[in-house]
Order: structure tokens, then C-alpha cells, then sequence
């Protein structure tokens, strides 16, 4: 059959003699000097002789998935040592036995994993994964166009922005935001129906040619080109583009809810290199560490700690929900829940087709 | 130049006589042998893939050799809007591409016989498209095409577009985007055999009471039938199977998916190889069969 | 034409993340290209280079003999394989990338450069066939009647009429191969496994945004094909006129 | 065969100073030339004398630089191809490769819109004799048979004028001779003008009602072929149609019916009304079937020009006639044609011979002689000399092509 | 020039019983034939009788069904093409347009190892005088060039036979003439066997010293020019070299000497070593160069043969001579040829004439006279009728090929 049938088993480690890391991340998603190289990354190195090839591989977790699938059956090399996918897909990807089980000797800083995520349904004890950065999808805007912002996804379906509103290819975060919209606990029990009609919002939105673009984190080009005027994003996204392009876009997570979501490391099956990266986890996990990178990205950083270390920088970040969001923020913000292998096949195609246009 | 590749190649006169011999199996054999290995049993398998059935008890993406037929159903059933409009996109962006590239080819290869120079310049604007990355071109149009570009802003300002109308993620931009990029496979052909068209059967034509309209009609067109046929297929069919310029990160939205995107997402998104298999499938028939009535009709069938 | 100077203004765009908006002129991506990304674009390019060259003198040589094969033999099957060689040519590209890689999954085969190698020699042998194929079919075979009538073995025949004849069609068909191996994307995309080609590194930061260094290699590449080009049409164009004087 | 359907008669055409230049060559310098209604008007010249240029001012496929064209009186210098009552038969057919031989034929009548295209292309094709071909596509024709499908091509159209650019230039010798049997009657049957063009003296001696031979662009003479041929007016005629044995010389003596020419101390009687020249330095000449080879010298005659002793140095045996050369001292190389009566030839190889000719065969022609060129031939008495002679003169002629 | 590097004589060629069948096709039935050493030898036929495959056969192109061949005595039929001592000038040259003038001509030395090529081509190319053009590529050359670049790369091996399929095919007819003589000039020069190739009856009979004149895939007769056109054997000889009139009826009387044959009334005698055939029915013939036209009906002589009164139903004028054709009743149409030795034609159309021609002229022919097929020509009195014959058989020949 194809497919994932035998597991594969772990390469072979040679992190001792070969001092490399080849790391597939999200684009925005780490932190950037002038020069385009990554202070953080660069510090690392400094510290412990590890070289990093960061590459923004990732655009959405499902065509991230296609291309290294095979591979990852195959136990194969993917072309990466570690890679940052949502929580969602490390499950799929667990099930499958695709990664490699990191051992917590080597991460001593993973204490400084915040409570509530030290514990997941995919990964229990978090034998395979060890969050990066979360946050959350909301709505963002161009507040030259529109100045009157954004509180609910319904209020993207006007007609004016007929053909300018983007949403994006992750299905969990538009089809969380349209069922929170419709009053649906996305965290807790739902099924067909629930789904069934958000995803008719959704078809309705998308054949009316109100919603034009479908991306992944690719939609940041649209909000710059201005094919897209309002969004459903990323938080930290946002916040990036407009120190790179003048404040230009507002951003909101609406009143009806938001969803929330962890990336992760994860060491897939064919890397030679875990014990590197399990030093480059360590290293991110050091709260001063976690909290350089979470001022520049804007995503909710995993690390306790690291909130105390940002205020010793600036005040200011300390106090960013998008950051540290308080539990009035974290009340607006749900975490979808997680589907078993038929709902996630069967949900995935209702969407896809969508996207499809079928 | 490479484009000879496109040039028909019509009967020879009588060349020598053919003979059997063990020297050609030695010839064929290399080159056959690779195409059966990767280029027919991947066709099997992929005929194979295309009946299998979700694996019992299996997570996302697992499959079991079984003679699921029903597999074609369901493809049918769900896409044939895409495998129609893949097809009327193919066919509108051939009859553009024709349109446009016949009197450039005719320039190039008829008009510009006096100036060789000039003809050779022309002939290396058209194929300088072929050394700079396709995907790169379609970007860049993806950006002169955005709603707040100068193009259409200009043509909204006349009216020509609507103001609330754009043009990226329509289907006008994916047809735009196909015709745009397969130009060039379609002019070569014209031209070579535009660049061999015998002037004197247009004169003829002219003696013979003929109009130039006449004469373009009823001589210039018959006469470069081979190039108008390799041409248009050359655009037709890997038309019909893109995905790029229809791909919604670049030229394309929801409502201008072709199969070739349902292929891509079925094999690489949904994990639904048995429906990416039954589509490729399904695919390849239907161009076979246009392709083997084009050809019967156009009267060209000396294609390879 | 357009896409292409716009391709080339923005590769000497001032650009930061994404190279959309006009930031002002800098000679800074041309001077250093491979410095983006640890280099991602020039390895991509480089790796665009080392398939497309392996897969042209493969397709080439192979196409070659099945060409005089074709012309110059009769055999059974003959019919068979035409068929064979028109196929893929008639085949999208999606269905040849798929059935390829479900072949090379189900084999166990680790998609690498390899894979892609073989992916493009199989697309290219078709072209390569049909482009050579006219040329030994215009080569009037009294040539190589004369060869022999000249004393010369099946051999030398070959190696001095022959070959020598055929060579303007396999230069040809060696071109056509690699342009058609160096821009192709959607079967690489399917059998590229870890491997980044130019045009997937392109697709790939499509997303994100490509970097200016990637108009520099296009640009780069366009100009030299264009020069190549041009130095050859404006020479044989010169050659034709002295032997015009000449004669 | 209806030939009553092809009774139109053909117009006459006229050029006027017409002057035809390319971009850095001019083709046609002046040229006048009068066509009578109905004739088969042949126009000669070698390569690149501009024949082709003249069909195509004529048929409207080039502009001249300057001068009209008049076809049955009307002035159709301004009218375009398709508008002017004239057709050609094109030097490579140009028969249309996609159509049938049908539909090649029908072609013009469907263009005018005439009724029953079919038909008419039918009967056409009935006259040259391939109407069972019809279904056939040109490709699948010999070339004779598509010459004959051109012919019917046009001749479908009853065009005022009909143009052949060398039709049968193609086809080899056999098939030659019997096409322009065939074109000859076709034309008489038909009445149409016909304007044909050809550099085989030959062909348009058998064919044409008049002969025009071109050089360089100009006419040199024009005529009916006997005429041309028994009275050439320069030299370039005299060899081109058919071969000359050319004297040059001073005119010693002149009455009113004849002149003598002194040829390197033979005197040589030229009738006056065929001399163009009667004083000063002439050239005269006489056809090589005009003369006779005799083993002994024969007795002086009034009537008669002797020359000799020379000798025999070349016999050639070509079937009907034999060619002899005869190498006469300080006069260069003669040709004689003997029609074959008897087995054998007359003379060998080495054999003391004298020719003599009648006084009224002989021609002088209007050229000014070339000074200092002596006699035409050159006094080598062997063939290989001459074979290196004609190479040399060809090398320049292709050359200049 | 050094004629004496060229000097090795040629060798003889000898064909027996030589059959080739091709799939489906018997070009050559059977054949036997033999060349001497050193002579110009012509085959000469009709498109498709087998003439290019003779030369295939024995260059070593194409291998035979049955029989063998023999160069100089030693039997090569079993040798490849590139080991016999045989060299090929093709219709089409076939020079390699990769290589220089040059390069073509030392190909084959090179191939042989032998020394100094290059002194030895360019000797070859003094020869044809094209030394000064060695640097170019064929391209450059004009068609009468390339054809003497093939006979330079041909001769400059010193085959022992040197074979030529139709090298003058492709000129036009004045470039023809001149290119015959140089060929000519140059086997005597070189004393090689030369193997030529022609459909081309008066190119033949000027050139080779032995014809033999091929039909479908046999050899019809052979000989020397002069005795196969004087004597022919065949009705095809006699009509495929130059023209005959040809009579059929019985022989009605015979002495040691002649036989008397009755052609529809008139009685004709011929020359018993003449005819071939002494009794029953026979075809009997004459040239039309040895018919004498008379506007009486001349006296009765014993060493003459008359015909007539007849009608000129067309007179043509080619310049040196005049062709009469002559309607004689029940006897069909004659031809008759008279060398223009006077002004105009000896007779007009629609004269009654009178032919007469020399005992010893006529030849009887070896052929069976096809039963009931009557007089050779048709009864039909005019030329179109002729033409369309003509046409009929050139159809019918044609498609054959
Ligand atoms: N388009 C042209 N441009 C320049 N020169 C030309 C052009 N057409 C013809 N000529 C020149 O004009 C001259 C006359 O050409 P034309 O074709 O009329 O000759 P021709 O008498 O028909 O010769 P041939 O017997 O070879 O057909 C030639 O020297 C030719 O090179
Ligand atoms: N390879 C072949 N296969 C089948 N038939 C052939 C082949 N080669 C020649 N023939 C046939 O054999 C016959 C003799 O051909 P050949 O070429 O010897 O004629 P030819 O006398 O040279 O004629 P031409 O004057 O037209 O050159 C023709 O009828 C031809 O069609
Ligand atoms: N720019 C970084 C964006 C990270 C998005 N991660 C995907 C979360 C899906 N729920
Ligand atoms: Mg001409
Ligand atoms: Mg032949």
C-alpha cells in the first residue's frame, strides 16, 4: 500500500563530528537584522560552534507535508534536521512515526516550558515535540482603505470588499474563525453539522467571489500588493510587516473568537542531526533568548520566564498581547480541537475543495 | 536553433532504402528501454494507484490494491467542472496564442525575409523567454497584474474594467498567463514553416484572380497547416495539464482551479492518490483523444 | 517581454523581505548573489545546471540513436514505437511528474538529484527524437554512399560523414533539452524530494517572497543566452556576407 | 473537346520604356516590345538576361520603375496580380500542393465567381488529357503531367495573355520536344496570346510565330525565327541561336548587290541587301549546315566562297548530322553540318579538306567588330583547348549569374 | 598539367547472368555484359530500366539476386562497396558539404592510407581546373563546379572503372553540351574505363566509344554509336535512338542480295545483310535524314525506294534543319528531315510530295511484328492526333516508373 505502512526508523547520529543544523521554518518567524542575518541564530553558533541553515521552507503545513512525505515514509533525509510545524500536523506526523524522540537530557531548559503545554493529547509528555512559538488568527487590515477595522468575521463578508479579502489555506484557523463567528465551542465537542455549515459560509463567501485569496503565509504579498484589503492572519505577521512597510495594517483577534496554536520543533525521522537540534531547543529556551525573538516575531513565546527577561528590555513588549497575552486576551482565543485520521480526511476535502473551487 | 524541433517533419523524398539489421535494435534499445522504465511502468502504476481503495482501519494518505472503480466516479463526479475548464482554458489560450503568435511568425519568417538581421533579432526575442524562469514570468505578471497596478488601474480609469473588477485570481488572468506562456511554442512552429512557405504559390494565388484576403485564406493558411497543428498542440496540451499559471499563488483563485491543481492537491495535500491517479489518467485519455481527431482532421498525422 | 525587463528592474531592487515594492537602485544583489540564504539560489542554480547538463547528453545520445534508428532502419514494432515516443510528448506534465514519483514511492527509490536527472532524460528524449530525426532524414544518403564508394568502412563512414552531418540537428536537440530541463518545475516538483532546482526555489519563495537575487540569476542567464545568440546570428550573418563577396 | 469554349482571342500587349531596377541592380534598361493578338511570341535569352523580370511587370507580380504596360490597348500598369486578364504558367508549376489537381484548375474561376467552376476546370483539364487525374494531388503527378496541370490552370481563365516562364525547362530532353508539340497545338487550338520564355533556341525556333532574343536587358533582335536564324543582326544572335562560323575583316570591294570582305587573304562575296555593313571593318558569317567539306579544292565559282586547304580535326557523329571542325590556317577553327545521307563520314580526322558555301547564305552583321579581336575562334587545333576555352567563358558566366 | 600521374590504364568490367530483385520489383532480369578496359562505355534507356541499379550493382551498393561481376578478371561480387577498385560520380554529386573542395577530393586517398593526399588532390583538381577554388565548400560552387569537384574525387583514385549515373542530369541544356566534351576530353586523358550513365540519346552517341541500350532490366543491343543508329535491331532502339519511320508487311520476295517487303501497296526493298528477319512478316525502316522529298514522283530505280503521293501535313523549322511530316495513305504519317542547305522550306503544308530514299538506307528489324498491330503510325492525318499518341505512351511510361 502507499503510504506510510512499515515505520521507518531514526538515522544514524553524527551530530558529534558534523556541526550542522538545517532548520525549515515559517517565514516571519524569527528575527531579523539589517543585514538579513538572524542575531539569535548567530549567537548560537558563537556558542556552541553549530552552524544553522535557517530556510523559510514552510508556507502551509499541508504543502510542507507533501513535499517531504515521501521521504519521511522512506526514513529518508529531508533536506532538514528540524523543522516548525502546527500542532495538528506534528500529530499526523507522530502517528506515523516520522519523527524522532527527543531526549529531555539534552533540552535541561525545557523546564521552561510553560505548564499548560508540557502536556499535549498528540505528544503526550512531549516525547517528539517541543513548541517554538504560538499565536493567534484574527483579522488584519489596511487602514489606509479601512479605517473603521475589524471586530467579526462577518463583517468581512460585506459587499464593498467584494473580491479583496484573503483567508487562509490553514484549515483549522478559517474554518475556526467562521465556526466561532456562527457560536461554535471549537475546542470542544462538535461534529458534521457544526463543520457542515460553516463550511457553506465559507462556500457561499469564496463562489460569491468575495474571498479571492487563499494562502498560506504567502498572503503577506497580497496585503502588500493590495490584491487584499482584510484578512484572516497570523498575529505576529502583522506586526512584522508593518515595521518592514510604514503602519499600515491593523490587526484584531474578533470579539466572537479567535484560534489559538502552537508550532513545534520536531526532528523528522531521517535527520542525522537530533542532538544538535536538541541543543538549538535548548538554546531557544533560554527565557533572555526566547524573549529577543518573541519582540521581533510577535508570537506568543512557550518559555516561562521569558516575560520577565522582555521587561528588562522594554516595558512595553512585556505588556503586547499578542506577546503575553493576558487571560482576558487568552479568553477570546480557542485552540481547535483535534480530529481523528477520518475527520481530519474528510474535513480536509470538504475544505480543499473549496480552495478548488468545486 | 532548437526550434527545429517543432518543424514537422514532412515526408522525405525516398530516402534509402531501409534495411534490417541487429545494429538497429542496438540503436532503439537504450533509449526504448528507458522510456518503458520511466515512462510506461510509472503510466501502469499509476493506472494501478488509480483503482486502489482507502486502507482499512488506515490513517490519512493509506491505500490498498483493490479494482476500485469507482474511484473514476467519484473524480467525475466532483471535478468535471475542472476537467471542463481546463479544457476551455486550454482551448481559449491556444486560439489566443494563435491569434497573436501567426501574424508575428508571419512577420518574422515571411515579411522579414529581406532583412536577415532583423529576422534573426526578432527570432531571439521570441525564444529569450525560454532562458528566463517561466515561474519568474508569471510573478512578475502576478505583480503588473495586482489591483492596484499601473495595468489595472489604467483600465479602470477608461472604463475598460470595472471598479470594483481586478484581474489576478480570475480566470481572464490564468487564460492571460497560459496564452502568455506558451507563445513561444507556438510561434516556433509557425515560423519554420512560415520561413519555408514558397512565395510563388502566393504569387500563383494573386495571378489567379486571388485577393490577398483570398489569398491568405485559401493558400497561406492551407499551406502552413503543419505549423498551425504543432503549434497549437504544443500549447494545448501542456496547457490542459498546468497548474502553475492557475496555482492561486500565482495567476489563479478558486474559481480558476484546473485539474492540474486538483492533481496536485489530491497527491499532495489530501493524500488521495487513487483520485490524483484516476484524474492524471482520465486526463491523458481525453488529450489522446482530442489530440488523435485534431490530427486526423488537420490531416498532419506525419507528427513523429 | 514585459515580465522579463520587470524581472531584470526589480533585480537591482533595494528590497528587503519581499522584492514587491520598488525600494530604490543597488548593484548589492548583483555583486553578491550567493549571499542570501547561505546561498540557497546559487546551490539551486547550480543543481539547475548539473541535472540539466546530465539529462541533455543522456536524452541526447539516447534520442540520437533512436533517431537514425527510426530513419535509417526497418524493424518490427516500428509502429509501437512511434507511439512510444509521441506519448510523452502527449502527456501533461502532472500526469508524467505523478506517475513517476507513485512509481519511485512504491519502488522505495529516495528522491534525490538522481530522480530528477532521470525525470528530465525521459521528457527530453521525445524532443530530442523529432529534432534529430528531420535531420537524418534530410541527409541525403548518397553522403554516405559516397563515403563507401570512397573506401571508407561502416565506421569511418559514420564517424567522418555521418556524425559530422548530424551535428548542427544533435546541437540543436542538445539545446532544446536543456532549456526544457533547466525551466521545467512541475515534474521536478514531484521527484525532487529534498533537492531544490531553480525553478522550485523559485516556486518555493513565491510564498514568501523571492529575493532579488533570483531576478539576478534570471536576468544573468537571459543575458547570456541573449549574447550567445546574438554573437552567432550576427557572425554566420557576417560569413554569409563575405562568401557573397567571394563568390 | 469543345474547343469553341477557349474562342476568346487573345490581346495584344505593349510595353512602353519600360526600365526595371532592384536595389543595386538595374535588370531592364529600356525596353519596348509589341505583342500581336493571337501569336505565339517567344522571348529568348541566356540566364539572367531579365526574361523572368519582363513576365513578372507584365503579370503584375513586380512594379517597373518606369514605363506602362498595355494589354489590348488598356493601360494596366497601376492595376494589381489579381486584377489584370493574364495568367502564367510559373518555371516550377507553383501548382497549389494542397488542393487537388481539380481544385488547382477550378481555383480562378472560383475567384472570379464563374459559373460552373467544376466543369469548366473538368473540360480544361480534358484538353491537356488529364481529366481521369483529377482527384490526384500535384504531388502524386510526374512532372510532366503537373506541367500540363498548369497549362490547364490557366488556360481555364481564357486569359488575353498568357505567360510561360520557361515551362518545360525542367523536364529532360524527350519529354521536352514533346510538350512543346503539345503547347504549340494547345495554343492553336485555344487562339490565346501566348508570351513564352525560354533560353533554348531550339524550343522557341519550333514553337514561336516570332522570337525576341533579350540580352542583357534589351532586345538585340526580333523577328520570325527563320529570319533571325538566316540573318542574324550581331553576333550575340548569331551564336546564341543556333552555332556561326564568323569572319572578320576589311570590305575591299563593294558593288550594288554584294561586298567583299577580305578574310586573312580569302575574299569573301556577301550579297548586299544580307549585309548590315558595307564598308570599313566588317564582320560576315555563315551557318556551319550551309557549308560543304570537299577532298579537293574546289574550282572558283562567281557564286561561290571557297576557304582552304585546312584541316579536319574533330568528327562528332550525333545520329542525324555529323559536326566536323576543320582548322583553316591563320582563319582558326570552321564547324560543318552534313546531314548523314550516307554511312560514314565524309572526312576523317587528319584529312586535307576545302569548304566552300554559296555567296547568298552568307550574313554580315550590324555589330561594330570587336578591334584587335581577330578571328572568333582561336587557332588551337585540338579539342581539349577548345573544351578548356568554353570551360573559361562558362566559369565567367556562372560567375557572373 | 601532368597527365601522366593519371596513366594506369582502366580495367574491364564483365556482368554475367546478373539478376537483382528488389521486394516486389524485378528491376534486373537478366544480364550479361562486358566493358573493355579502358573505354567510354554509355548505358543508355528509359527512366526506370534498370540503369542506376547496373551501377549500384557494381559499385557495390546494392548486392545481386543472382550472377556475378568481375573487374579486371578477379570476381568481386562478394566485395563491400569500399573495397573494390571502383569510384562513383553521383547524379546528385553527393560531395560532402562538411568538408572543403579539398578535403572531398582527398577522402578517399585518405581512406586508403595512401601518401601525400593532399599534392595528389590538388593535381586532381588542376586536372578539372578548379585548383583555384580547393579552399571552398561545395555550397559555394555552381552546379557545373561540383559536377567536375565529384569527377575530381572520383578520378583521383585511379579506379580501374569509373562509374557516372547521369552526372549532366541536373544542367541545363547549353551547360550539358559544354560538360559532355570536357567528360569526354578527360577519360581520354586519363585512359580509365569510364561507366556513363544516360537517358540522354544524343549525349550517348557523341560520347561513348561502345552504347548499349538497356530496356526493362535487358540490354536491347550494343555497340558503336554509328552502327546501332544505322542498323538498329529493335523497334525501341530504333525510336529511343533519335527517330525512324517504320514499315510492317510481308515479305514477298527475296534474292541472295535483298528482300522485297509489301507495305500496303508499295513495294520496298531492303539490303539482305540489313534485315534480320528474311521472311514472313517483317518491320522494315528507315532514318528520316535519309528520305528525300520530291515534289514529282521521281523516276522508278532499282537502288531506290519511293513512296507517295503523300501530304505535308506540317513543316518545323529548328534552324539547321527542317522537319516534314508526311500523310501517306494507308501507310500513316512519315518523317522526313532536310538539312536547310536553301532559303525556306522545300515543300508547304498541304503540298503532295513524293519520298524516296536509298535502297541501302533502310534496315529490317530483329523484332516480331506485333500481330495486327498495322502501320507504326496511326492513319490520322494531324499532329494533334500525333501529340496525343505520344502523350498516351508517355503517360502509360510514366506511370510505370
Ligand atoms: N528581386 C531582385 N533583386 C535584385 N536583383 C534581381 C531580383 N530579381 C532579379 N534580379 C536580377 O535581375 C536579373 C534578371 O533576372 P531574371 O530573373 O529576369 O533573369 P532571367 O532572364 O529570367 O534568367 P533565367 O534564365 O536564369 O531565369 C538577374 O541578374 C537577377 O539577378
Ligand atoms: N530499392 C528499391 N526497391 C524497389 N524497387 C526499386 C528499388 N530501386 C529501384 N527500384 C525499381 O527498379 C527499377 C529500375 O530502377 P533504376 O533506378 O535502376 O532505374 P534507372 O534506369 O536508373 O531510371 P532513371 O533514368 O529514372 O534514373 C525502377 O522501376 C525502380 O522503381
Ligand atoms: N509567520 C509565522 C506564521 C506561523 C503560522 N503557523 C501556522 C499556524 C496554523 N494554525
Ligand atoms: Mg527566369
Ligand atoms: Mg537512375
Amino acid at each position: 500500500s502507499t503510504g506510510g505502512a512499515a515505520k521507518p526508523s531514526a538515522a544514524a547520529d553524527v551530530s558529534d563530528s558534523d556541526k550542522t543544523i538545517r532548520w525549515d521554518n515559517w517565514a516571519l518567524y524569527i528575527d531579523v537584522d539589517d543585514a538579513g542575518s538572524y542575531p539569535t541564530l548567530e549567537a548560537f553558533t558563537a556558542e556552541t560552534g553549530i552552524k544553522v541553515a535557517y530556510t523559510e521552507a514552510v508556507d502551509d503545513n499541508n504543502t510542507y507535508y507533501g513535499k517531504v512525505k515521501d521521504q519521511l515514509a522512506l526514513g529518508k533525509d529531508i533536506g532538514a534536521d528540524v523543522a516548525c510545524l502546527t500542532d495538528w500536523m506534528v500529530g499526523r506526523l507522530i502517528r506515523f512515526g516520522y519523527t524522532q524522540g527527543l531526549d529531555h537530557a539534552n533540552i535541561p531548559n525545557l523546564s521552561n516550558l510553560v505548564p499548560s503545554l508540557k502536556d499535549v493529547d498528540f505528544d503526550p509528555g512531549r516525547s517528539m515535540s517541543v513548541p517554538w512559538q504560538g499565536g493567534f488568527a484574527g483579522i488584519a487590515w489596511n487602514k489606509e482603505k479601512l479605517p473603521n477595522g475589524f471586530t467579526s468575521v462577518s463583517e468581512l463578508w460585506d459587499p464593498s470588499l467584494k473580491g479583496r479579502v484573503g483567508v487562509l489555506s490553514e484549515m483549522r484557523d478559517t474554518m475556526g474563525l467562521i465556526m466561532l463567528d456562527q457560536g461554535v465551542d471549537i475546542s470542544g465537542k462538535w461534529g458534521d453539522s457544526e463543520f457542515g455549515a460553516a463550511i457553506d459560509e465559507f462556500k457561499k463567501q469564496v463562489a460569491n467571489g468575495q474571498v479571492r485569496n487563499i494562502k498560506g503565509n504567502a498572503y503577506k504579498e497580497d496585503l502588500v500588493n493590495e490584491d487584499t484589503l482584510a484578512a484572516i492572519v497570523w498575529s505576529g505577521d502583522i506586526v512584522q510587516l508593518n515595521a518592514e512597510n510604514g503602519d499600515k495594517w491593523g490587526f484584531a483577534v474578533p470579539e466572537k473568537g479567535g484560534t489559538l496554536w502552537n508550532d513545534n520543533f520536531i526532528v523528522p525521522i531521517g535527520s542525522p542531526r537530533k542532538k544538535n537540534v536538541e541543543k538549538l531547543i535548548n538554546y531557544y529556551y533560554e527565557p533572555e533568548v526566547a524573549a529577543e525573538v518573541a519582540a521581533y516575531v510577535n508570537y506568543i513565546t512557550p518559555v516561562a520566564g521569558a516575560k520577565e527577561a522582555a521587561m528588562a528590555i522594554d516595558p512595553e513588549l512585556a505588556n503586547n498581547q499578542l506577546i503575553f497575552p493576558d487571560d482576558s486576551t487568552l479568553a477570546k482565543a480557542h485552540v481547535f480541537r483535534t480530529l481523528d485520521g477520518t475527520e481530519e480526511q474528510k474535513y480536509g476535502a470538504d475544505f480543499q475543495s473549496i480552495l478548488l473551487g468545486a | 536553433m532548437a526550434f527545429a524541433a517543432f518543424a514537422t517533419t514532412t515526408a522525405q523524398a525516398d530516402p534509402a532504402p531501409r534495411r534490417r539489421s541487429p545494429v538497429a535494435l542496438l540503436l532503439l534499445l537504450p533509449g526504448i528501454l528507458y522510456l518503458v522504465l520511466f515512462f510506461l511502468t510509472p503510466l501502469v502504476s499509476l493506472l494501478i494507484t488509480s483503482f486502489q481503495a482507502p486502507a482499512e482501519f488506515g490513517d490519512i494518505g493509506q491505500y490498498t490494491y483493490a479494482f476500485n472503480w469507482q474511484n473514476y466516479v467519484d473524480v467525475v463526479t466532483d471535478y468535471w467542472p475542472h476537467i471542463v475548464r481546463s479544457f476551455a482554458f486550454a482551448l481559449a489560450a491556444t486560439v489566443l496564442a494563435l491569434l497573436f503568435s501567426y501574424p508575428l511568425a508571419y512577420f518574422i519568417g515571411v515579411t522579414a525575409r529581406r532583412w536577415p538581421l532583423l529576422q534573426s533579432l526578432m527570432l531571439v526575442l521570441v525564444i529569450a523567454p525560454f532562458f528566463i524562469s517561466f515561474l519568474l514570468r508569471t510573478l512578475a505578471w502576478k505583480q503588473l497584474l495586482s489591483d492596484e497596478s499601473f495595468v489595472v488601474t489604467s483600465l479602470k480609469a477608461v472604463s475598460l474594467l470595472a471598479p470594483d473588477a481586478h484581474l489576478t485570481g480570475t480566470p481572464i488572468a490564468v487564460i492571460f498567463g497560459l496564452t502568455y506562456n506558451f507563445i513561444p511554442f507556438m510561434t516556433l512552429p509557425l515560423y519554420t514553416t512560415l520561413e519555408r512557405l514558397d512565395l510563388r504559390y502566393l504569387e500563383a494565388a494573386s495571378d489567379l484572380y486571388a485577393h490577398p484576403f483570398d489569398v491568405f485564406r485559401k493558400v497561406t493558411i492551407p499551406l502552413s497547416m503543419p505549423g498551425i497543428v504543432a503549434g497549437t498542440l504544443l500549447t494545448f496540451i501542456p496547457a490542459a495539464g498546468d497548474y502553475v499559471n492557475a496555482s492561486r499563488d500565482f495567476l489563479g483563485g478558486p474559481d480558476s482551479q484546473m485539474i492540474g491543481n486538483v492533481i496536485e492537491a489530491n497527491f499532495l495535500v489530501l493524500l488521495n492518490y487513487p483520485a490524483a491517479a484516476a484524474l492524471s489518467i482520465i486526463l491523458m485519455s481525453v488529450i489522446l483523444v482530442i489530440v488523435g481527431i485534431y490530427v486526423k482532421r488537420a490531416g498532419t498525422e506525419e507528427l513523429l | 517581454m514585459v515580465p522579463i525587463a520587470y524581472t531584470f528592474v526589480f533585480s537591482f531592487n533595494d528590497s528587503l523581505k519581499s522584492n514587491i515594492t520598488w525600494r530604490g537602485f543597488t548593484f548589492d544583489k548583483w555583486l553578491n548573489v550567493c549571499a542570501v540564504q547561505n546561498g540557497a539560489v546559487c546551490e539551486a542554480f547550480g543543481n539547475s545546471l548539473v541535472i540539466g547538463s546530465v539529462a541533455t547528453v543522456l536524452a541526447t545520445v539516447m534520442g540520437t540513436m533512436i533517431a537514425i534508428a527510426i530513419v535509417r532502419y526497418r524493424f518490427r514494432f516500428r509502429s509501437a514505437t512511434s507511439l512510444l515516443l509521441f506519448l510523452p510528448m502527449a502527456t501533461p506534465e502532472v500526469v508524467l511528474g505523478a506517475g513517476l514519483a507513485a512509481q519511485f514511492l512504491s519502488l522505495g527509490v529516495a528522491k534525490d538529484m538522481t530522480t530528477i536527472i532521470l525525470a528530465h532524460t525521459m521528457f527530453c528524449i521525445s524532443f530530442v527524437v523529432v529534432t534529430v530525426k528531420a535531420r537524418v532524414a534530410s541527409l541525403d544518403p548518397a553522403l554516405e554512399e559516397a563515403g563507401r564508394d570512397l573506401y571508407g568502412s561502416s565506421a569511418q563512414v559514420f564517424l567522418r560523414v555521418t556524425l559530422p552531418l548530424l551535428v548542427p540537428g544533435i546541437l540543436a536537440a542538445a539545446l532544446l533539452s536543456f532549456a526544457l530541463s533547466f525551466d521545467d518545475f512541475i515534474i521536478t516538483n514531484f521527484n525532487s524530494g529534498a533537492v531544490t532546482t531553480f525553478p522550485k526555489y523559485i516556486y518555493i519563495s513565491a510564498a514568501r517572497g523571492i529575493p532579488a537575487e533570483a531576478n539576478v540569476i534570471a536576468s544573468a542567464v537571459f543575458i547570456f543566452a541573449l549574447v550567445v545568440v546574438v554573437t552567432a546570428q550576427v557572425s554566420s550573418a557576417a560569413r554569409a556576407k563575405r562568401l557573397a563577396k567571394e563568390a | 473537346m469543345a474547343s469553341g469554349t477557349f474562342a476568346d482571342a487573345g490581346a495584344d500587349l505593349e510595353l512602353v520604356g519600360i526600365q526595371k531596377r532592384f536595389p543595386g541592380f538595374t535588370a531592364i534598361e529600356h525596353l519596348d516590345l509589341s505583342i500581336p493578338a493571337g501569336s505565339f511570341f517567344a522571348l529568348l535569352g541566356p540566364s539572367g538576361c531579365g526574361k523572368t523580370t519582363t513576365l513578372r511587370l507584365v503579370a503584375g507580380l513586380e512594379e517597373p520603375t518606369a514605363g506602362s504596360i498595355l494589354i489590348g490597348g488598356t493601360d494596366v500598369t497601376q492595376q494589381k496580380a489579381f486584377q489584370r486578364p493574364v495568367n502564367t504558367v510559373f518555371q516550377s508549376y507553383a501548382l497549389f500542393p494542397h488542393m487537388t489537381v481539380l481544385e488547382n484548375v477550378a481555383f480562378g474561376l472560383r475567384r472570379r465567381k464563374i459559373a460552373d467552376p467544376v466543369g469548366k476546370a473538368h473540360e480544361a483539364l480534358r484538353l491537356v488529357e488529364l481529366d481521369h487525374l483529377a482527384a490526384r494531388k500535384p504531388q502524386q503527378l510526374s512532372g510532366g503531367q503537373q506541367q500540363r496541370v498548369a497549362l490547364a490552370r490557366a488556360i481555364v481563365n481564357k486569359p488575353a495573355l498568357l505567360l510561360l516562364d520557361e515551362p518545360l525547362g525542367a523536364l529532360d530532353l524527350k519529354l521536352r520536344r514533346q510538350m512543346q508539340l503539345e503547347l504549340k497545338t494547345i495554343q492553336e487550338e485555344v487562339g490565346l496570346t501566348f508570351l513564352h520564355v525560354t533560353h533554348d533556341q531550339e524550343e522557341a525556333m519550333t514553337m514561336a510565330d516570332t522570337i525576341a532574343v533579350m540580352n542583357k536587358g534589351r532586345i538585340e533582335q526580333m523577328g520570325a525565327p527563320e529570319v533571325l536564324y538566316e540573318l542574324p543582326k550581331t553576333a550575340f544572335v548569331a551564336n546564341f541561336l543556333g552555332q556561326s562560323n564568323l569572319f572578320t575583316g576589311p570590305v575591299i570591294g563593294s558593288t550594288s548587290t554584294s561586298i567583299t570582305v577580305d578574310v586573312a587573304g580569302h575574299r569573301v562575296v556577301v550579297p548586299a541587301d544580307r549585309a548590315h555593313r558595307h564598308a570599313g571593318e566588317v564582320t560576315i558569317g555563315v551557318r556551319p549546315e550551309k557549308m560543304w567539306l570537299h577532298r579537293k579544292a574546289p574550282a572558283e565559282a562567281a557564286d561561290r566562297n571557297i576557304m582552304g586547304p585546312g584541316r579536319v580535326i574533330d568528327v562528332s557523329f550525333s545520329g542525324v548530322s555529323t559536326q566536323y571542325l576543320v582548322a583553316v590556317p591563320y582563319i582558326g577553327t570552321l564547324i560543318v553540318f552534313a546531314q548523314n545521307m550516307a554511312f560514314g563520314p565524309v572526312a576523317d580526322v587528319g584529312d586535307e579538306v576545302w569548304l566552300d558555301w554559296h555567296v547568298e547564305h552568307g550574313f554580315g552583321l550590324e555589330d561594330e567588330p570587336i578591334p584587335g579581336a581577330g578571328p572568333r575562334f582561336a587557332a588551337d587545333t585540338d579539342t581539349r583547348s577548345i573544351a578548356a576555352q568554353r570551360r573559361e567563358s562558362l566559369v565567367t558566366e556562372l560567375e557572373e549569374a
